[in-house]
């Protein structure tokens, strides 16, 4: 069988595929680590250091010095490992989901909630 | 003979874990999610299964993409859960049926399944959730587990028609059995939900009810949509779909829908739960 | 539009990179098994392609049994050796072409093969053995590479007639990637050979002769074999045929044999050695 | 597809399946972490604790003070572990083919070579 074309892009959608898995290795390597509770303390005693110990690129550093999820999808990072990035800092999807959409979190629970009407 | 006395299908996000663990069984957001599992745990009292084989994808927890199997079963006497990154609390370890967990991986790689056997595995909440709302008591749970875990991480995922045609060869597994058991299935995660990026939030539950109807009377119509068409129809992680539909190819072509449920939102998901009975 | 220009068969026991460490290329030992290998280079001289498919088993260096794969694809940029245990020197990284690689995952999950993706990836023996043979100058060397790596550690083994198929599905992913490529497809280890048990050195040399016929013109005869026969017929590690089945299917129907060359013992084992052109 | 049944046993051959795969997982597990030098260096430093921090039964402790290949089989143990077990010994796959077969190496090599004619 061939490979399948590329189907149509989903707006506000990144699949994340081998493009994008070759592109955040790196970084979703660091967050894969973050399952463990020293490497969290590592991470949070000297952020600097821990990101360059895995190597990860200046976009990469930037969207974690930012606390900003969507660019830490566009430098590669995989919403499963993100999770436990932002899950150590203390925030869940509905927060991140929120700063995704320019939202607050009180509209975008409305939002939620509104869908099940 | 072993048996395929049923199929359940639960969510299974870290948001009911967290509302579990802080016994939120009455409060107004959570309680019309939770009020959905007594009549499933009293089939479960009524049937009694001996094992468990459940279908879900690890979330970064045991697999990372070094090496990111399609499909992946659990060989081992336990499996424990893990804090994931946010401090989960530890639950005491799920026992394991390793001999069925054999008994299965010897027939499905004859069957050309190419699975990734672990003799060790640690189970996330994709797992751990959904047990704990069907056997909430630990002391007195008897159900022995087989994780089944698909990749859902990493694209390219299983096709849904792969996915069906992977349960149908557990069904046929478990049938070729010896021992005399009675086996459930539980196909966790979904039903729709995105996560990340600017579509975050979104829910379909057009979508989701047309799913909850068919995966009992017409699976095989869900197996001609492609991943692609149920990120877009679902979200990024209703593609999480296919488990159910490997705990659906697992019963047989005629099952009874003992009890169902649908409730929107919990955290970011349109949360289904199904309890399916095996025509004998 | 790529295409596949050959194939490759050639043994991978570590006893050979021991003698290539220590130029064992005159000793009277050896010589009889390097000899069969100019002719093979000269034929890659003149063909020259662009990336190797190295069809392997990985001998407990990079997989251990709490994730061990059926088939598994590399899909990182390079890939280095380790010492294996027993103090093998670091060669340079091998280079990998990832582009190519998601396209064969891609292909493959999409065709219904369960493959397990490995960003990085540690080569034992089983591939750089082959590869050393077969592209002795590291510095000259221009051809990248994929390491394919197939269970034969822990059974259930993928059957036969599974590998061929999977050897068939490798060709059309091949044959469907729009860059002008040429490809080279090496299968490794065998023949018959058995390191365990009170039958260790068992050889069957005239069952490898049959196999070095029959997997040119009629591969499908030994698709019929199952892996029990592999090994009661060439003995445990002789199960590594099913390598030789994988290059052969992503090979066509019809094939030349460029060259061939069998030498008893290296070792323990029974080597096997051709070159197939793949018909145009 | 059912499940195959199991064969006739091959004589002088265990296959090392989910059977074995169970029994000599802890084996196992100690020689693949033979891979790294540190760990030898640790088990030759105290072979009795390494083999006790890994959990091995009584016959594997045993099998592995013996050196004795087929003790190391029959407690579950696989090849291609035990591997790395004997190499980092000094003993390549003929010493231990001849000590399994009961024959001297040099004897082992010859029949080997005679496999050829
Ligand atoms: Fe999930
Ligand atoms: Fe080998």
């Amino acid at each position: 069988m061939a490979s399948p074309t590329r189907p149509e892009p989903i707006p506000g959608t990144v699949i994340f595929d081998g493009e994008q898995a070759m592109k955040g290795y790196a970084l979703n390597k660091m967050c894969y680590s973050f399952n463990e509770a020293r490497n969290r303390e590592a991470f949070l005693a000297d952020e600097e250091a821990y990101c360059a110990r895995y190597g990860l690129n200046d976009a990469q550093k930037a969207a974690i010095r930012n606390r900003n999820a969507l660019e830490l999808l566009a430098a590669g990072g995989n919403i499963y490992y993100l999770a436990k990035f932002v899950g150590m800092l203390g925030l869940n999807v509905q927060d991140i989901g929120a700063q995704q959409t320019g939202m607050t979190v009180e509209d975008f629970k409305a939002k939620l909630k509104a869908a099940g009407n | 003979m072993a048996r395929i006395v049923g199929g359940m299908t639960s969510s299974h996000i870290p948001a009911i874990g967290n509302a579990i663990a802080g016994e939120l069984f009455e409060d107004p957001y959570w309680k019309p999610f939770f009020d959905g599992y007594p009549a499933a745990r009293a089939w479960l009292d009524k049937v009694r299964p001996d094992v468990a084989i459940v279908i879900y994808n690890d979330h970064g927890l045991n697999f990372f993409l070094d090496k990111m199997p399609t499909f992946a079963i659990g060989a081992a006497a336990s499996y424990r859960n893990d804090d994931e990154g946010w401090g989960l609390k530890p639950l005491p370890p799920y026992p394991g049926d390793p001999e069925l967990s054999w008994h299965l991986i010897n027939a499905l790689v004859n069957d050309e399944f190419d699975i990734c056997s672990c003799q060790e595995m640690l189970v996330d909440h994709g797992f751990t959730v959904p047990m704990s709302l069907f056997w909430p008591d630990r002391v007195g749970m008897t159900v022995r587990t087989i994780p089944v875990a698909v990749n859902t991480v990493q694209h390219p995922l299983p096709t849904p028609a792969r996915c069906f045609k992977l349960g149908q060869a557990i069904g046929r597994a478990v049938e070729s059995y010896g021992r005399d058991l009675k086996v459930v299935v539980v196909g966790t995660g979904g039903l729709s939900h995105q996560l990340d990026g600017q579509r975050a939030g979104f829910i379909n539950k057009d979508f989701d009810l047309m799913c909850m109807e068919k995966i009992v009377s017409d699976p095989e119509a869900l197996t001609r949509y492609s991943i692609h068409d149920l990120v877009r129809l679902a979200g990024a992680q209703g593609a999480e779909l296919i488990l159910w539909l490997i705990m659906r190819g697992a019963l047989g072509g005629t099952v009874t829908k003992v009890h169902s449920h649908y409730h929107i939102p919990i955290s970011n998901t349109g949360a289904g739960l199904l309890v399916l009975e095996n025509a004998a």
